[in-house]
């Protein structure tokens, strides 16, 4: 009986976020409807649809999604295959940590944004210039979660390790790294939705395609609807990297529970 | 032989319709070249493609040309100015405004670092209206001046093709003033930001013969506009969305040059040269650049 | 302090600890403490919270360096973490990302020792502690006592002569506790291995020693040094004994006269 | 003996820092004077000096710092004084929390940068319009942090409050709001960084000053000394408002010690 | 569990439970138990880890609701949450942030008693438990004997009909845990209070209590429900006495009997 009420209670949730969800649609489109609201400034639900279904046809959702996307991807791989090994030096390491610290202490707040000018100087306008600002963006905020995680093993984890004739190097690959796997992975899912950021920032200047230029483009022409649709996607393809990533989750760290 | 291959930094302005008008009919084919089309939405972002080696030859604005002069890169070189516009850019304003002064307290939208804004601080000051004080600068992005105009949520804007003809198009709007009335114009013929043709100093040594045919090739396109300004509008309408009407007009209020024109203005007796070097001096007292480059030093006739 | 005795000649000891003092900043946890611990002795280690039992079995297994004063193990001054001393924690220390199998085998791998030599070493500990069954489970998936099982089996899978227990079985109950209990002192009597185990209950330390040292605090010194003659095996009626009630009213009277010493504004 | 040695340490590793810090910046100066690299690519660390001791003396510079700090602190108050209400309203209540589910999976992966076109449409060139992206950038993390916080309040202390008599609101307020302080004060901490990144995507548009303007125009210039004197000014910048950040939370949270 | 007897009349009866059976999901926690505790009784729980004493709490303290059955504290039927019925918890569940008079005057503040009588009554306390001086201290600062000391004052100023104690004192060492037992029997004898209290060592329980359950396992029920009939004042020589070790013999027995069949795959 009690089981019963708590799957229905769950279930119970569920439908009213749905109902919610609903509600909140069909509340955006009476008020633009009955023109509370002019569309210029905040397009219908139905005519998002309706960009959608046209760009569809066109090939373009696909591509736009499909070039953000790669992007983010290589970026977002670049800065894990840098900061796992890095982080877990820093992590481990008081002195390597001075001496990074006022590097990154200087690193840490920049906006991707503002490597713009400095990356289309360097790369100029290749796709490396926005792997790059992906990968700026992204790799000191995964440094610092690898850096915590490593951090936050159990010490006495360690010690049992080295105890039972571990040495530095085997303590690191045995103890470390499996313990501080758990953190990593939950940082990086955090770190891959900033990566999404990071690609609009990406696609700002000399763009032909992905979300964020569509949304940049969608702005210059007027096409709030275009706008609005860039938004819904990145939200729905960071949604669906967040799924992917708890799948992940949950087979790495199967002795969680 | 195969076609040299020229990476070219365009956008939708009317500095760069040569180069697309060419490679569109087929005239840069003629020569040997394969143009390949790069849009950029400022000058700047084109300028940061040819440093990084991305773009061989671009059409740019001088004003970002000079900047870059001023903070001492050699990897460019200027070798030729396409046209001389004058009423593709300019100060628009609502109907009852007749004069500068009556924007005294207003609110005038323009793009910084652009060549309006150099021809806004340039007008305002020889009215004498303190640009920090009397009115109220608001730097906007060429697409966000539309929207802030039409909003109302700028009194002016001063803005270049096409977003000056958009904004022209909206009722109740006129044009208060264009680049006739920027202070080296007068003297110089030389308007705020003059579009000029750079090639990447590397490329350039090493494909003379291109850069001389691509040159041919604009020439012949600014023949082309000149003569066949309805046949040009129609192939160029694509590139920058305006209507037909728009789109003939701005051919033919500006002056193409031709071939034989370019010696005289680059070289001998080189008076663009000499406005660009006014210009430079100018913007140095508007604080837009903190040096003042020899541009005489990045000219480079010799394509011609 | 002059009362302590110590009761092996210097030649046979397994442990011994000369002279340690030590300190953390200004405190000075343990001072001047003196112990040797004989080849086969079950050493138990009492005292109050704070008193510095754990400090010193951190010394013993090279955890903590002293500050003043010297430890040797087998005669080798401890310099270093040294798997001759293994370690069972009070917090299990299991690793939560590898089997109870791969917990066990997991000194016998950071020696080299080959994949099927380990698992059949690994099989054979697990079973004496009574886990067969669940070689293949993660740590999460255990109870309390189980987990704590484990941790002794993969200390015994690594061979040390010297096992050092930190209140092992404190957050045990008290049914799976004795449990424990007989089986840690069937495998003690097996083995043969010098222990050292520290604990609260007094009777935990009865039924399981040879001997038991009392320690006072602040800073932590030997207060009491006896040997426990207890026969074995110890069943619950040795409780009963007199003997047993002496031990107990002789240990009981000392760590009162500390605890008395230490308790904060008590009544 | 122990403690000096303790303090040696200390010492020794902020020396440490800071030598590498002096090597980084001499390493970076030689290198530009060497013409390894050419200045207009990357300036030399006396040049950026030098732009900060001329931008000092127009005075600009400090109004720039002026400028982009009071929009992140309106923004960021704003997005606080909104999360932390609501964010224990939701952190408690599973059925506002699934009400508010889609809005927030919505709104949570969208950057600041996507909120030009439709608050440049809503506020128009108004100060509003940035502060707006400024709160849009800060207010659902924010609202995700609190939420977090309040679930990360020991259930036994809520028992206890009630088992001492509590109604309800008792325990929000005597209860759940001081015990999320912590969390809530360093999740805040990430929240202000994170507005100093919206800052930039505000002042892309109609700002003549303030840091995000002073690295755009300067891009535009090609003054790279400008550029990365906004990037140092912006890690300065952040790393003082962590400071103060401490300074609060210590004073805050003088029970935590 | 038919050799359950009842020791009080339903009339006097301060708790009562009826026929309550609790399940979690699948999980049949408690079945069917019966009991009544009467006026002024400090009655102990004893038994195997996992058996639901804590869930029996829960339910007396109306933190859970009974899957089946009724419970009654005082007459009244338990529907939720009621400060009548005190609980000491075992994690102490003070709040951090606030003081330690701050932290027994809560209950005070909640029912809107005035600043200064709260701060009386607060004091008054707060010197019963012996920690005067330590008023405006922080919980982080203090000891755990200290803490649970703490939470004792703060359910005491409460004045609640009940007091409910789960495993109050089993993070504490011995020491500390004999003088918080000493401190506690005197305060019910002062208060003649009624108590449950929970705990997993048969010396606590037979040292406390006016009665003991033992309970057992799979699903939860009273297996065995004893009058302690030792005489007062309980000093440690009173362990010795044979009322004593028969007692725990007996009790010792049947939750041997109870582990037993709980033990997951002992040797
Ligand atoms: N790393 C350390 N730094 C500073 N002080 C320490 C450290 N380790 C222990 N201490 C201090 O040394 C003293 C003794 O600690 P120790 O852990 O040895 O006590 P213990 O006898 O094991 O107590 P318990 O029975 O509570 O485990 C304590 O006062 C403790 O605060
Ligand atoms: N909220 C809950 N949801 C699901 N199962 C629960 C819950 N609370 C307790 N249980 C289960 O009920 C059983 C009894 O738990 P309870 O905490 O009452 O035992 P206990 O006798 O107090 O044990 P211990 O001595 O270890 O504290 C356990 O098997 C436990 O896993
Ligand atoms: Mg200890
Ligand atoms: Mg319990």
């Amino acid at each position: 009986m009690a089981e019963k009420k708590e799957w229905l209670r769950g279930s119970a949730l569920l439908t009213l976020s749905a109902v919610s969800l609903l509600a909140f649609l069909m509340l955006w489109e009476l008020i633009c409807r009955a023109g509370v609201v002019d569309t210029v400034f905040l397009p219908a639900p139905s005519q998002v649809l309706a960009r959608a279904i046209r760009m569809w046809d066109q090939h373009s959702l696909i591509a736009n999604i499909a070039a953000s996307a790669r992007r983010v991807m290589v970026g977002f791989l670049a800065a894990v295959v840098v900061s796992i090994p890095l982080g877990i030096m820093l992590g481990t390491s008081k002195v390597a940590r001075a001496v990074f610290d006022p590097i990154l202490s200087f690193l840490r707040p920049l906006p991707s944004m503002s490597w713009i000018p400095l990356t289309l100087l360097w790369f100029g306008i290749t796709e490396t210039q926005k792997y790059s600002i992906v990968f700026m963006g992204a790799v000191t905020p995964a440094l610092l979660y690898v850096i915590e995680a490593t951090q936050g093993i159990d010490p006495i984890l360690i010690r049992a390790a080295r105890n039972l004739g571990a040495n530095r190097w085997q303590v690191m690959r045995e103890v470390i790294l499996p313990g501080c796997m758990p953190q990593i992975l939950s940082g990086m899912k955090v770190i891959l939705g900033l990566s999404w950021t990071c690609v609009i920032s990406a696609e700002l200047v000399a763009a032909k395609e992905g979300l964020g230029f569509m949304i940049m483009n969608g702005k210059e022409f007027f096409q709030t609807d275009t706008v609005v649709l860039g938004m819904v996607l990145i939200s729905f393809t960071v949604l669906i990297t967040d799924v992917v990533f708890r799948l992940i989750q949950r087979s790495v760290l199967s002795w969680q529970r | 032989a195969a076609p040299t291959v020229i990476n070219y930094g365009g956008s939708a302005w009317l500095g760069h319709y040569s180069a697309y008008i060419a490679m569109k009919t087929g005239m840069m084919g003629k020569y040997g070249i394969d143009l390949r089309w790069q849009a950029f939405a400022t000058s700047s972002s084109r300028m940061a493609a040819v440093m990084a080696g991305n773009v061989d030859i671009a059409g740019t604005g001088v004003v970002s040309a000079l900047a870059l002069m001023a903070s001492g890169a050699k990897q460019f070189q200027m070798i030729a100015t396409p046209n001389n516009f004058g009423k593709a850019e300019g100060m628009l304003v609502r109907d009852g405004v007749k004069s500068l002064n009556e924007l005294k307290g207003k609110k005038i939208g323009v793009t910084y670092a652009s060549s309006s804004h150099v021809l806004l601080l340039d007008v305002l000051a020889q009215a004498g209206i303190d640009p920090d004080k009397d009115v109220s600068i608001i730097n906007l992005p060429s697409t966000e001046l539309l929207t802030a105009y039409r909003a109302n949520q700028i009194d002016a804007a001063v803005a270049w093709t096409p977003t000056f003809n958009r904004i022209r198009a909206l009722p109740g709007t006129r044009i208060l003033l264009d680049d006739s009335a920027f202070s080296l114009y007068k003297s110089y013929k030389m308007s705020p930001g003059p579009d000029v043709l750079l090639v990447r100093s590397v490329f350039g040594k090493e494909n003379p013969a291109a850069v001389k045919g691509f040159l041919q090739a604009i020439f012949e396109a600014n023949a082309f506009m000149t003569q066949k300004p309805e046949e040009a509008a129609k192939i160029l309408m694509e590139l920058t969305s305006l209507t037909m009407e728009e789109q003939l007009s701005t051919i033919k209020q500006t002056e193409w040059f031709s071939q034989a024109d370019q010696k005289a203005l680059m070289e001998n007796p080189g008076n663009f040269v000499i406005g660009l070097q006014k210009l430079a001096e100018m913007l140095l007292k508007l604080k837009q650049i903190d040096f003042v480059p020899q541009v005489r030093q990045w000219v480079n006739a010799t394509y011609l | 302090m002059a009362a302590v005795k110590t009761s092996t000649a210097a030649g046979d000891a397994m442990i011994s600890i000369r002279g340690v003092s030590k300190s953390f900043g200004a405190l000075k946890v343990l001072d001047q403490v003196n112990l040797e611990v004989a080849r086969g002795e079950f050493l138990v280690l009492l005292g109050a919270s704070g008193c510095g039992k754990s400090t010193l079995l951190n010394l013993v297994s090279g955890f903590e360096r002293a500050t003043v004063g010297s430890v040797h193990v087998n005669n080798r001054e401890v310099r270093d973490v040294d798997p001759a001393c293994g370690m069972v924690f009070q917090q299990y220390a299991l690793f939560p990302w590898k089997t109870v199998r791969q917990n066990v085998e997991f000194g016998l791998k950071m020696r080299g020792v080959s994949r099927t030599e380990r698992a059949k070493t690994a099989q054979h500990y697990i079973e004496m502690v009574g886990l067969r069954g669940f070689e293949d489970s993660f740590p999460n998936a255990l109870s309390g006592g189980m987990k704590q099982r484990v941790s002794i089996a993969r200390v015994l899978a690594n061979d040390p002569d010297v096992m050092l227990f930190d209140e092992p079985f404190a957050a045990l109950d008290a049914m799976t506790r004795q449990v424990l209990q007989e089986q840690l002192l069937s495998i003690y009597e097996k083995s043969g291995k010098t222990i050292i185990f520290i604990t609260h209950s007094i009777d935990e330390a009865l039924m399981l020693s040879t001997r038991m040292i009392v320690m006072g605090a602040k800073p932590g010194r030997v207060v009491q040094d006896i040997t426990n003659d207890l026969p074995h095996p110890r069943a619950a009626e040795v409780q009963l004994s007199p003997r047993y009630i002496e031990l107990k009213k002789s240990i009981w009277e000392t760590v009162q006269v500390e605890v008395m010493k230490g308790l904060e504004h008590a009544k």
